[in-house]
C-alpha cells in the first residue's frame, strides 16, 4: 500500500474532495498545515506596515491506497488543484508497510 | 418616538434661537430639571443603542465564515462612522428639518426637510444635539442590517458608497415622512401612522435594503448547486452569536424604551417589560419548533427568534399590553422561520445572517402589530383588539410605502452602483478569503 | 432592597388601581419628577443587570471544555427566557403579591403571594412593571448560577425545567418571606432580616441549588479517580473568564446600586463604591494567597476572588463603611478558597466553574455580614461594630432558613426529576461532547 | 470637569460634616431632586466608563501575540483591583483635599491635597463617595493605559508596583494641580488651565509614562535588528481589537459626558456628539490615509483613528462645536499615524498597542485643543477662534507641567524599579510565553 | 525503526495513552486531524437546517519505535481504542530511514 | 528522495527557517504538534491546583529534500534547534517514492 500525501490550496479542498469521492477512495485524514515552496510567501498588512508572510495555509490530505490505485488518484488531485499558479502545492507518495483497522483488528492490504 | 405623538420633551415653542451652552434651557425649576432627567435618559438610551454595534459585530462575526470575519467586522464599524458623518452632514437636516422638534429645525414640508445641517446655527443647540445623539444611533443601525446580508462577498468600499447614500438619502427621506411630521405621520386615519422605535423605518429599511442589495450582489460561491438546491455554508463562532443576541438585547432596551426621549413618561417601564416579553416568547417559539423538526435543540434559531421579537415589538411596544407582546414575539418568530425558507429556497437570495427575515420581514409585521394589538392606553392608538380598523389602515399604508419607496430607491442605486464601480469582489478573493484581498490580513493572523 | 425599608418611593397608598399609560402617575411636580429620576435609575439598573447575563455567559464558557461550551451557552441564554415567562406567569406574583409595594399587588400573606400574575388588571400599571423589570433580572441570574454548576453533564431539557420550577417556586417563595413583606422581612430582631440586594436571596438560592443539583447529577466522566483523588479539567478560555468577570462587576453595580430602586436614596453613591471595594480586596487577597502557594498568580483565582467579593457586599453594600467593604470581601475570599477545597475534595461535589463557593458559600456570608458591619447610617440596620446583636440574630435566621428550605425544596424536586426525565446525557455524549449531541453542533463548528 | 469651573454641582458651602446616609443632602425639593438626577448621571457614567476596562482588556489581547494573552489581561485587571485599593488609601486625598468640591475635602493646597483619605469621618458621604466613584475609573484608566505599551516582556509583579505608585502619586498628584484647585486650574491666562475630562490627566499620563516605562523595559525580543531596522511583531485577534475599540467608545461617552458631573448641566448632549464626531472623523481619516499608502483598508489604523479622536476630544468636547471636533478629530489620527512611525522608527521605542501615540501624543494635542477651537459657549473657555490667546497659553502651561512631571517622575521611578525589583522576565520567557511562565497557564489552555 | 501512525477517536485518546504509558513507550507526537473512512460523516444543523460534515475529528499519534516494538504497541492502541463501531480509526506502519536526537546530536536507534 | 521530519521547539522555529534559508532548501511544510519525548510535560495551574500537562506545544516541520541534501539540512536543524535541555526535539527521515508538483505536473526528482 502507499500514502498519497498532497499539499493543496484551501480553497481547492472542496473540489478535490467531490472528485475523490466520484471515483471511491477508501478514506482520507486532513490537516491544516502551514507552508511554502517556490511561493515565497505574501504581503500582509498590520498597523499600516506592510511585513512578509512566508508561511502559507495549506490542506494536507492523507490517503492510503492500495498500490495499483495511486496513479487514478494522483492524476484526480492534480487536475482539480491546479490553478496553474505557484502555490499549487506538491504531492508526496510514500510506502506503508501495514495498514490496521481498529475496529476489526483486521491488517494489510484489507484494512485499508 | 413619543415625539411623534405630539408630546414631545423638547418644548421650544417659545426659544427657537440655539442654546449651545444650555443654560437657558435649564433653569432651577421643575421645567428645568424635566429636561435634565429627559436628556440623561435620552443620551444614556443612546449609549445603549450604541453599544448594539458591538452586538452586530459579535453576531454577524460568527455568522460567517473565518476567512472573511475581519471584512464582516470592517464595514460594520465603518459604515457606522461614516454614516455620523454624513447623518451629521445632510440625513439629520433631510429627516428632522420641519418638525419643530428642536431648535433649528423649523423648515422642511411634508415630504423633504431642509434645516438642521451640520449642527451649526440655531441648530447648535443642546436639545438638538441630545436628539441627534440618539438619532444617529438609528441611522447607523439600519445601516449596518444591511451589512450581514451582503457579508463574504461584497467589495469594501462599494459597502460604504452605500452606506452613504442609506445615511444621507434612504434613510431620512423615509424617517421624515414617519417621524418628522411628514406625511405618515400625520395620516387621518387613527392616530396617523405610528412607528414607535423603528420596526419600519430602521429595521424595515435595513432589512429591505439588505434585500435588494443581497439580491442584486448574488449567492456567495458554492452556495446553490446547478440544480437550484443550495448548501449550507457555517459560520465559525456560535458563541460570538449568542453573545451577540445578548448584547443586541441590551441595547435594545435603550433603543425601544429610549424612544420615548423622555423617562417623564412613565410608559417606558411597560415598554421595557414588553420589549423582554417579546424576545424572550420568540426565542422558545423557535426553540421548541427547531426541536420538533431535526431533533436538536438550536441555538442559533432561538437567538434568531429572540431578535425577531425584538425587532417586532419595536414598532407597537409603546402602545400595546405584555400578553400582546408575547403574541407578536410568538408571530415574530414564526415569520422569520417561514421567510428564511423562502429567501432561501424559493428566492434563492443568499442572506448569511439572516439580516432579510429577521429585520425586513420583521420590520413590516412589527408595523402591522401597532395597529391590532394596541389597547388605547398610551398615546391614543387603538388598535383591532380594541375594536378599531383605522389604526391598522394607517399602519397598512405605512406598510406599502415602505416596500415602495424602498424597494425602487434601493433597486435603483444600487443597479448603477453594480454598473459602475461594481458590487463584488473577484472570485478568487471570494475563494480564498475577503480579509487578505482587502484588510491585508486575516482576522486571526497567524492562524 | 429599600422597598423592604418601608421607604418604597413608589407611594401608592392612594392610587392602587393600574396606571398603564403613566398620565397619573406622573405630574409636572416634585413628586412626579422623583418617579420617572428613579423610573430612570431603576430601569437602567435592570438593563445592567441583564447585561450580566452576558458576564455569566462569557465567564462560564471560558471555564467549560471546548466540545461543551456551546450547551453552556444555550443552558445559560435559554434559562433567562424561560424564566422570564415563568416569572410573568407565576413568580412574581408569587413573590411579591400582599408586599403592596405597586399596584395590582394587594392581595398575600406573609407566606406567600397571590396577585400580580400576568401583569394583568390592577397590575398593568408602570410602576409595577418598573418592578417586575428589575425584579425578573434578579430571578433569572439565580437561575443561571446554577448552570454554571451542572455544565458539561447535564440533559438540557432537563435544566430548563428546573430553571421553570425555580423562577416559579423556588426563588419566589423565599424571596417573598425577604423582600415581599413576608415573615423573614418583618422578624421582630433588629430591623428584621435584611437582604439588600440577594446575596441570600439570588446568590444563596443559586449557589445551594447548584449544590444540590451538582451532587444529585454525579461528578463529570473522569473527574474522580477510583481512589477519590481528583483530577484537573481545565477549561478553555481565560479571555473569557476574564471578560466575563468584567462584564459582570459592571453589570453588578446596577444590581446593587439599582436596589434602592431609588435615586432619590443617595445612598447609592456608597453602595457603588462598596461593591467596587469589595470586589477589588477580594481579587487581590487571592491573588496574593494563591501566589504563596502555586508561586504563579493565578488569575481564575483572582477573579474568583472579585466575584466572591461582589457575591458577600450584595447584602451588606447598603449599611456598611467602604472600611467594612473591604474586609468583608477578604473575608469572603477566603472562603471561597477553602469552600471551593471542601466542595472539590472533601464533598467530592464536582461544579466546573466554582458556583456553589462563589455563589453560595458567599451568599450565606453576605447575609450574616450585614449583622456584623452594618453602622446604622443607613436603614437603621445595626450590627456588631455598633454594638448590637440582635440584627445579627434576625439574619442568622435567615441564613438557616434560606438554607432548610433551599435543600428540602431542590433536594425533592431534583430526587423526582431524576427519577422521571433524568438528569444527565449518555456517558458517550459526555465523552465526545454535549454540542453535538444536545445541538447539532459545536461552538467553533469546522473546527 | 465641570467642578473645576467653580459651578459644582456638589454645593455644600453649608454643610461640610459628612452625611454618610444621604437623608440630610436629598430633600423633597427641586434641590434634593437636582442631587438625584446628577448623582444618578455621574454613577451610571462611571459604571459605563468601568466597562471601558473590558474595552481596553479586548483591545490590549487583540494587540499581543497569542502566547502573552493572559498575562496582558492579567495585567490590565489586577491594575484595577490594587489602583482602587490604593487610590481609596492614599491617591483620593492627595489629589480632592482642599478642593472643597465635596464633604470631608477641607485640607490641602494649591500644590498638595491632605484630606479624604480612606473615606471616613467627614469623607464618609455621599457627595464625597459619588465623586471617589467617578474619579477612581480615571485613575485605573490611566494605569491600564500603560499595560499596553509595556506588554509582552514586563514582570507581572513590577507592573503591580508601579501601579501602586501610579494610583498613589503620580497621577494624583498632577490630578490636584488640574482638578483639585491646584495651581494650574487657577493660572491667570483665560479661565485657567482646563482639561475638561482629561485628555491630559488621565490619557496623557498613562501615554507619558508608557513611553518611559517602555523606553527603560527596551523593545521585545526580536522586534529590532542588528542594523536597527524593525519588525512587524502582529497580533492574534482582529476581532478583538474593533469590539475593544467599539466598548471603549461606549464606554467614553461615560467618560466625557459623564465629566460634567452633573446632567443639569444640559451641555452634555453636545459633549456627547463631539465625542462621538471627534472619533469617526479619525477613523475614517486613517483608513483612506493608510488606503492610500498600503492599498489596504486597515481596520486597525482605523480603530486607532477613533481612538485617536476620542483622547483628544476629552480634553476640549465640553468647549468647541462639532464642526471643531471634527477636526480635532483628524489631526488627531494624523498625529498618531505620524507619532506611530517616529516613535518605533527614530526613537526605537517598542510600543505593541501603540499607547503612546494614541494616548500620550494625543492627551497633549487635546489640551491644546482646548485653546484652539473654544467657542466660548461654555465655562467661559475662548480659544484662538473667537480671538483669544490666553487660554492657549495656559493650555501650553499645562502640557509643559505636565510632560516636565510626568517624565521626571516617573523616570526617576523606573529607574530605582528596574535597579532593585527588575523590569523584564528572563528572555527564556519571554521567548516561550510569559503567560505561562507568570500565570501557570495560557489563555487557551490545551491549545 | 518504525513509525506508527494512529487515528483514533479524541474521546479515547487518553486511555490509549494511559496503556502505552504503562507498557513505556519512547514518545509520541499527536496532531489534531479530521478525516474519514467508511464513517461517511455525521449530520449537524445550522439554523435550522441539518447538513452532512463528513470531515470527522481525529486525533493523529505518530510513535517512532524499534521494530521489535511495533506489535506490541499496535495491539495496545487497538484493544484501547476499539469501540466496535464505524470510525474507530486506523493504524499505519512506516519505515524510518533514521533518527536524530536534537538535544544530542545522536542517531539511529538509540535516538529514539 | 527523502522527507525530513523534525518536531522542534515552538520558539526555535524562525531560527531555524533562517538558517535553512540560507542554504537553499526546496519548500516547507509546518504542522502544530503537541508531544512528549523523555520530557515527560510541565505543570501548570488552574484555579489554584497544579496539574501536569504531559503533551508539549511543538512545530513539525517536513522538508522533502533530493537523497544528498539530507545531511545537510539536518545537521543544520540540529546547530539551530539545540539548547541541550530536554525537549528539544527529534528528526525522523523517510523515504519517499515520488514527488508531484501540481503546477506543472512534473514528478520525480525535479518536481521536489
Ligand atoms: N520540498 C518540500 N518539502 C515539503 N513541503 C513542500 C515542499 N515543497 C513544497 N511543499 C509544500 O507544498 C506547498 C506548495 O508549494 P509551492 O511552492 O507553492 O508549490 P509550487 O512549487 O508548485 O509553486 C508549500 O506550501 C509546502 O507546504
Ligand atoms: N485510506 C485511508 N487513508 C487515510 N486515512 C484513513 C484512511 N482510512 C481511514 N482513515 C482515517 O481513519 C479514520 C477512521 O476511519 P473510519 O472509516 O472511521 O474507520 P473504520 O473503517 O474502521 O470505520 C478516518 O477519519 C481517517 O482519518
Ligand atoms: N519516539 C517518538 N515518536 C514520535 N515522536 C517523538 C518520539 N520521541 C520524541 N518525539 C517528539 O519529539 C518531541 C521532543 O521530544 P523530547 O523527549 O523532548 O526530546 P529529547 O528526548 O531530545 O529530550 C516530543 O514532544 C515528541 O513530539
Amino acid at each position: 500500500m502507499k500514502k498519497i500525501e498532497a499539499i493543496i490550496r484551501p480553497e481547492k479542498f472542496n473540489i478535490v474532495r467531490d472528485a475523490l469521492t466520484e471515483l471511491g477512495y477508501p478514506g482520507m485524514t486532513v490537516t491544516e498545515v502551514k507552508g511554502h515552496g517556490s511561493q515565497k510567501g505574501i504581503s500582509e498588512v498590520w498597523r499600516g506596515r506592510r511585513y512578509r508572510v512566508d508561511l502559507l495555509s495549506k490542506i494536507k490530505v492523507e490517503i492510503t491506497v492500495q498500490d495499483t490505485d495511486v496513479e487514478k488518484i494522483v492524476n484526480t488531485i492534480i487536475n482539480e488543484a491546479q490553478t496553474g499558479s505557484i502555490g499549487d502545492g506538491k504531492i508526496f507518495v510514500f510506502n506503508v508497510e501495514n495498514v490496521y483497522r481498529i475496529r476489526t483488528k483486521e491488517s494489510g492490504d484489507t484494512a485499508v | 418616538m413619543c415625539l411623534s405623538l405630539g408630546w414631545g420633551f423638547f418644548l421650544f415653542n417659545q426659544v427657537f434661537a440655539g442654546d449651545p451652552g444650555g443654560a437657558n434651557t435649564y433653569t432651577e425649576s421643575i421645567q428645568g430639571l424635566k429636561f435634565s432627567v429627559n436628556f440623561a435618559w435620552t443620551l444614556l438610551s443612546a449609549f445603549l443603542v450604541f453599544n448594539m454595534q458591538a452586538g452586530f459585530t459579535f453576531l454577524g462575526a460568527g455568522f460567517v465564515q473565518k476567512k472573511n470575519t475581519l471584512n464582516y467586522l470592517s464595514m460594520s464599524f465603518v459604515d457606522f462612522c461614516v454614516g455620523a458623518l454624513v447623518f451629521w452632514l445632510i440625513g439629520f437636516g433631510l429627516m428632522f428639518g420641519g418638525s419643530g422638534l428642536a431648535p433649528g429645525l423649523s423648515w422642511g414640508n411634508r415630504f423633504i426637510g431642509y434645516s438642521g445641517f451640520l449642527l451649526i446655527g440655531d441648530s447648535y443647540d443642546v436639545s438638538t444635539a441630545a436628539l441627534w445623539m440618539f438619532q444617529i444611533m438609528f441611522a447607523a443601525t439600519s445601516c449596518t442590517i444591511v451589512t450581514g446580508a451582503v457579508a463574504e462577498r461584497f467589495k469594501f468600499h462599494a459597502h460604504i458608497i452605500y452606506s452613504i447614500f442609506l445615511c444621507a438619502v434612504l434613510y431620512p427621506v423615509f424617517g421624515h415622512w414617519m417621524w418628522g411630521k411628514g406625511w405618515l405621520e400625520l395620516l387621518p386615519f387613527g392616530v396617523g401612522a405610528r412607528d414607535f422605535a423603528g420596526s419600519g423605518l430602521v429595521h424595515g429599511i435595513g432589512g429591505l435594503t439588505a434585500f435588494i442589495a443581497a439580491w442584486m450582489v448574488g449567492p456567495r460561491y458554492g452556495k446553490y448547486n446547478p440544480d437550484g438546491s443550495s448548501n449550507v455554508i457555517h459560520g465559525h463562532n456560535l458563541l460570538y452569536i449568542v453573545i451577540g443576541t445578548l448584547t443586541l438585547i441590551f441595547g435594545w432596551f435603550g433603543f425601544n424604551a429610549g424612544s420615548t426621549l423622555a423617562v417623564t413618561e412613565l410608559r417606558v417601564s411597560i415598554i421595557a417589560v414588553n420589549t423582554l416579553l417579546a424576545a424572550a416568547s420568540g426565542a422558545v417559539t423557535l426553540l421548541y419548533l427547531s426541536f420538533r423538526i431535526t431533533k436538536k435543540s438550536d441555538i442559533i434559531m432561538t437567538c434568531n427568534g429572540a431578535l425577531a421579537g425584538c425587532v417586532a415589538i419595536t414598532a407597537s411596544g409603546a402602545y400595546v399590553p405584555p400578553w400582546a407582546a408575547i403574541i407578536i414575539g410568538i408571530i415574530a418568530s414564526l415569520i422569520t422561520r417561514i421567510s428564511l425558507y423562502l429567501i432561501e429556497t424559493k428566492l434563492k437570495i443568499d442572506d448569511p445572517v439572516g439580516a432579510i427575515s429577521v429585520h425586513g420581514a420583521n420590520g413590516l409585521w412589527g408595523l402591522l402589530s401597532v395597529g391590532v394589538f394596541s389597547d388605547g392606553t398610551y398615546g391614543g392608538v387603538k388598535g383591532l383588539i380594541v375594536g378599531s380598523g383605522w389604526q391598522l389602515l394607517a399602519q397598512f399604508i405605512s406598510c406599502t410605502t415602505l416596500i415602495a419607496w424602498c424597494f425602487s430607491a434601493s433597486f435603483l442605486f444600487f443597479f448603477v452602483l453594480k454598473r459602475t464601480f461594481g458590487l463584488r469582489v473577484p472570485v478568487n478573493a471570494e475563494r480564498s478569503g475577503i480579509d487578505v484581498y482587502e484588510h491585508g490580513t486575516g482576522c486571526y493572523p497567524g492562524v
